[in-house]
């Protein structure tokens, strides 16, 4: 892209630490109010807020691919879970006494202290000579063109030369996912009536409440703009992940991020359509297989490779004649595996939380 | 030119951000959020511009998206305390002559 | 000939900044307008100038500052996208508000401060 | 129906290849263009078994009919953001709320909730409800109460929305 205004640069303080600084001010401003509410769901909406602002930081700081899973996990995903998991909880938190815990601030203080002090060993904002910019950081970065000819390095370590770490990752998140599955029960609808004494509800926590037995009985037009508007979008937005998802070499994203949009798509369609109009569309038995099948796909290309004579994860053996294409090949294999993990495990989660009901009054909110 | 524009937007940014902090209704912090957000994607476009890399449009995309489910997500957990319910019946409705029966 | 392309890119350059500058004073104004309105559905008026008009000058001023590139179809897809995104969630809001019976203030409102800050 | 149906689905085609071309910006490199023609199989699958590719997802064959409308919609934007904001920031600001019911006449779902969205995207009135006929709108003055503005957005949506012949 051509560019035409001079960016100030020779200004003897950097125009960018000003934004920097706003931003981070922001954002710490954003972290106390969290800390001080107690009303969950403002606090629901402020971490969507510091996602946002983190996120535009990250992009300030050329770290667009952390920005992106920011923007796609922080300020979307984990807004809808987190409104799930209040499903399960109260409203609001308790208060905490201060002057209760003077160990607790003891420890943050020195903690902090420490912190600050380690700031001065660090090296400065893309120093070229810091240690991760040095050994292997350095290797990855000049070899990333020839060995594998991609734009983006972030993908070529992520996915190639990390390869391992990250079928670690998408393990842990298939576990997380798991974790969540049993403690929600398979399907999060059927064990509602375990938690009623949780919510601390007298009644059958099925009998659902006056306000959604109204919205039941007359499913009306009253929300004809976010039916029509949630059709639209939604295709535009399932198109919006893959192409996040097959331009992982080329530009920020991945399969990480393309799996949470993708999920989010189909969770716009939950909201607006109900979650059995959802359940027909993506079956949840389809889901979970998918949160395995992902890891499946990652995993089996490892055992291919071994099979085919080389190490585990090493692509070159994919096509020994044009080890470019065998790494392009291999990464976009196991890129598939990460989506469709990714993909299947938030929506498993989702399903397993949206099944709920909590019978409150307008007044209790 | 272009920092002095984004250096408005962060300050609008701000005064929304005090807003979002008083409240005083919950539906209050429902705009805030959904304002501060629409600030979020247009001021990205413009770092885009300062930073010199279009990538920063890509993530503005995924904001305009994501922060439209959120808020959508937090009114109807808000109204129904559910997100089971659903909101439209629109969808099967064109689609129900044609391909179940 | 050279001159007049010097001049045209002046001009445009000119243009861009200009649309920016007024996107921005406008989203500044909503801002304000957000922080100083007496009562919830009289912010979201406020609110809405952001969503509209200083979306659409702040956008097409960069269209015009990026010319005819892809940068400048992704920003349009920006901006539709705020368009069908952004009344949407207004009117969610307000329609949920209004559901859960959130009485907004009628009639003449002339207040010199307003004074609904019992709780923050 | 189903031939209907087909019409909505080369028509979404046909926007999701342009989306995807907009925002891949790669037309020389074959693999990312059989990558794409997969995304849309893909997503063309998904949306038919949401059943969600109507003449409401799909809004797109009336698009000569929306630029002169949204060509007028943004002269109207213009028109009452200065009003709106000139009354932000004078110092005694007086507002006269009004909360209105207003008839709609676009029968369509589109074009209810083009109309819906038109209202709330000019500054000074918000579309709140949407019930059968009608739509309640919040005024912040009352200038903006008039309801022979709104009758000629509601007309203006209905001729953008198509709706010259019965709506489905």
């Amino acid at each position: 892209m051509e560019m035409s205004f001079p960016v100030d640069m020779n200004l003897p303080i950097n125009l960018f630490t000003i934004l920097d600084m706003i931003l981070l001010s922001m954002l710490v401003v954003v972290a106390i109010a969290i800390v001080r509410l107690t009303n969950l769901f403002s606090v629901v909406m402020l971490f969507g807020v510091y996602s946002l602002l983190a996120a535009t930081w990250f992009v300030s700081l050329d770290a667009v691919d952390v920005a992106f899973t920011e923007a796609a996990v922080g300020a979307g995903i984990s807004t809808v879970l987190m409104l799930g998991a209040m499903l399960l909880t109260s409203r609001t938190a308790l208060p905490t006494t201060p002057l209760r815990h003077w160990t607790a601030l003891l420890v943050v203080t020195a903690t902090g202290v420490a912190l600050f002090y380690a700031t001065y060993d660090m090296p400065m904002f893309g120093d070229a000579n810091s240690p991760a910019n040095s050994y292997v950081g350095l290797e990855y970065m000049t070899r990333t063109i020839t060995d594998i000819s991609v734009p983006n390095v972030v993908t070529a370590v992520l996915a190639s030369y990390r390869g391992f770490d990250t079928f670690g990752e998408v393990v842990v998140v298939l576990t997380a996912g798991f974790g969540v599955m049993l403690i929600l029960g398979i399907d999060g609808a059927k064990s509602v009536s375990e938690d009623s004494e949780l919510a601390g509800e007298k009644e059958k926590p099925t009998k659902k409440s006056s306000v959604v037995a109204e919205a039941i009985k007359s499913p009306s037009n009253h929300h004809v703009v976010l039916g029509v508007i949630a059709k639209m979008l939604i295709p535009l937005i399932v198109v919006y992940a893959l192409y996040v998802h097959f331009h992982g070499d080329y530009g920020p994203g991945g399969g990480f991020q393309a799996g949470v949009i993708f999920a989010s798509a189909v969770i716009l369609y939950s909201l607006i359509f109900g979650m059995d109009e959802t359940r027909r569309a993506v079956p949840p038995g389809l889901v979970r297989f998918c949160s395995i099948l992902g890891v499946l796909i990652y995993g089996g290309l490892g055992l291919v490779t071994i099979i085919m004579g080389g190490k585990f994860l090493d692509y070159n053996m994919l096509d020994t004649h044009d080890t470019i294409h065998a790494q392009h090949v291999g990464i976009l294999i196991i890129e598939l595996g990460v989506l469709v993990t990714v993909a299947g495990v938030m929506l498993s989660i989702y399903y397993g939380f949206a099944g709920r009901y909590r019978d409150l009054k307008d007044q209790n909110w | 030119m272009i920092f002095f524009i984004s250096l408005l937007i962060t300050l609008s940014m701000a005064l929304i951000l005090a807003r979002l902090l008083r409240g005083p209704q919950l539906y209050d912090r429902v705009l805030a959020v959904n304002s501060f957000g629409t600030k979020t994607v247009l001021f990205l476009c413009l770092f885009s511009f300062l930073i010199n890399r279009p990538d920063g449009v890509d993530i503005a995309i995924l904001y305009a998206l994501m922060n439209f489910i959120g808020t959508i997500a937090i009114l109807k957990f808000f109204r129904y305390r559910s997100l089971d319910i659903a909101l439209s019946d629109m969808a099967p409705r064109e689609y129900a002559a044609g391909e179940d029966k | 000939m050279i001159e007049w392309g010097v001049w045209l890119d002046l001009a445009r350059h000119g243009l861009a900044g200009a649309m920016m500058l007024a996107g921005a004073c406008f989203m500044l104004i909503g801002s304000i307008g957000v922080l100083r309105l007496p009562d919830f559905y009289a912010r979201i008026h406020a609110a809405g100038i952001t969503d509209t008009l200083a979306t659409i000058f702040l956008l097409g001023g960069m269209v015009v500052e990026s010319g005819l590139t892809q940068t400048s179809a992704k920003l349009a897809l920006v901006g539709m996208l705020l368009f069908l995104t952004s009344p949407t969630a207004t009117h969610a809001v307000a329609n949920a508000a209004h559901k859960a019976g959130l009485k907004p203030r009628l009639g003449t409102i002339a207040p010199p401060h307003p004074r609904d800050r019992e709780d923050g | 129906m189903r031939y209907l149906g087909v019409r909505y689905i080369i028509a979404l085609i046909i926007v999701l290849v342009t989306l995807w071309l907009v925002l891949s910006g790669y037309f020389n490199k074959p693999l990312l263009l059989w990558l794409g023609s997969a995304s849309v199989i893909f997503t063309i699958i998904l949306t038919i078994r949401m059943r969600i590719i109507d003449n409401e997802s799909v809004p797109y064959f009336n698009l000569f009919r929306m630029v002169p409308y949204l060509v007028w919609l943004v002269v109207e934007i213009w028109k009452s953001t200065i009003i709106i904001s000139a009354t932000i920031l004078r110092p005694d600001m007086v507002l006269t709320p009004r909360l209105i019911r207003v008839k709609t006449l676009p029968s369509s779902g589109f074009g209810r909730a083009l109309f819906a969205n038109s209202i709330t995207l000019t500054p000074g009135t918000v579309s709140i409800d949407l019930d059968d006929d009608e739509v309640i709108v919040h005024t912040l003055l009352k200038e903006m109460t008039n309801r022979g503005d709104f009758a000629e957005m509601a007309r203006r949506c209905a001729i953008a929305a198509g709706e010259k012949e019965p709506a489905f």
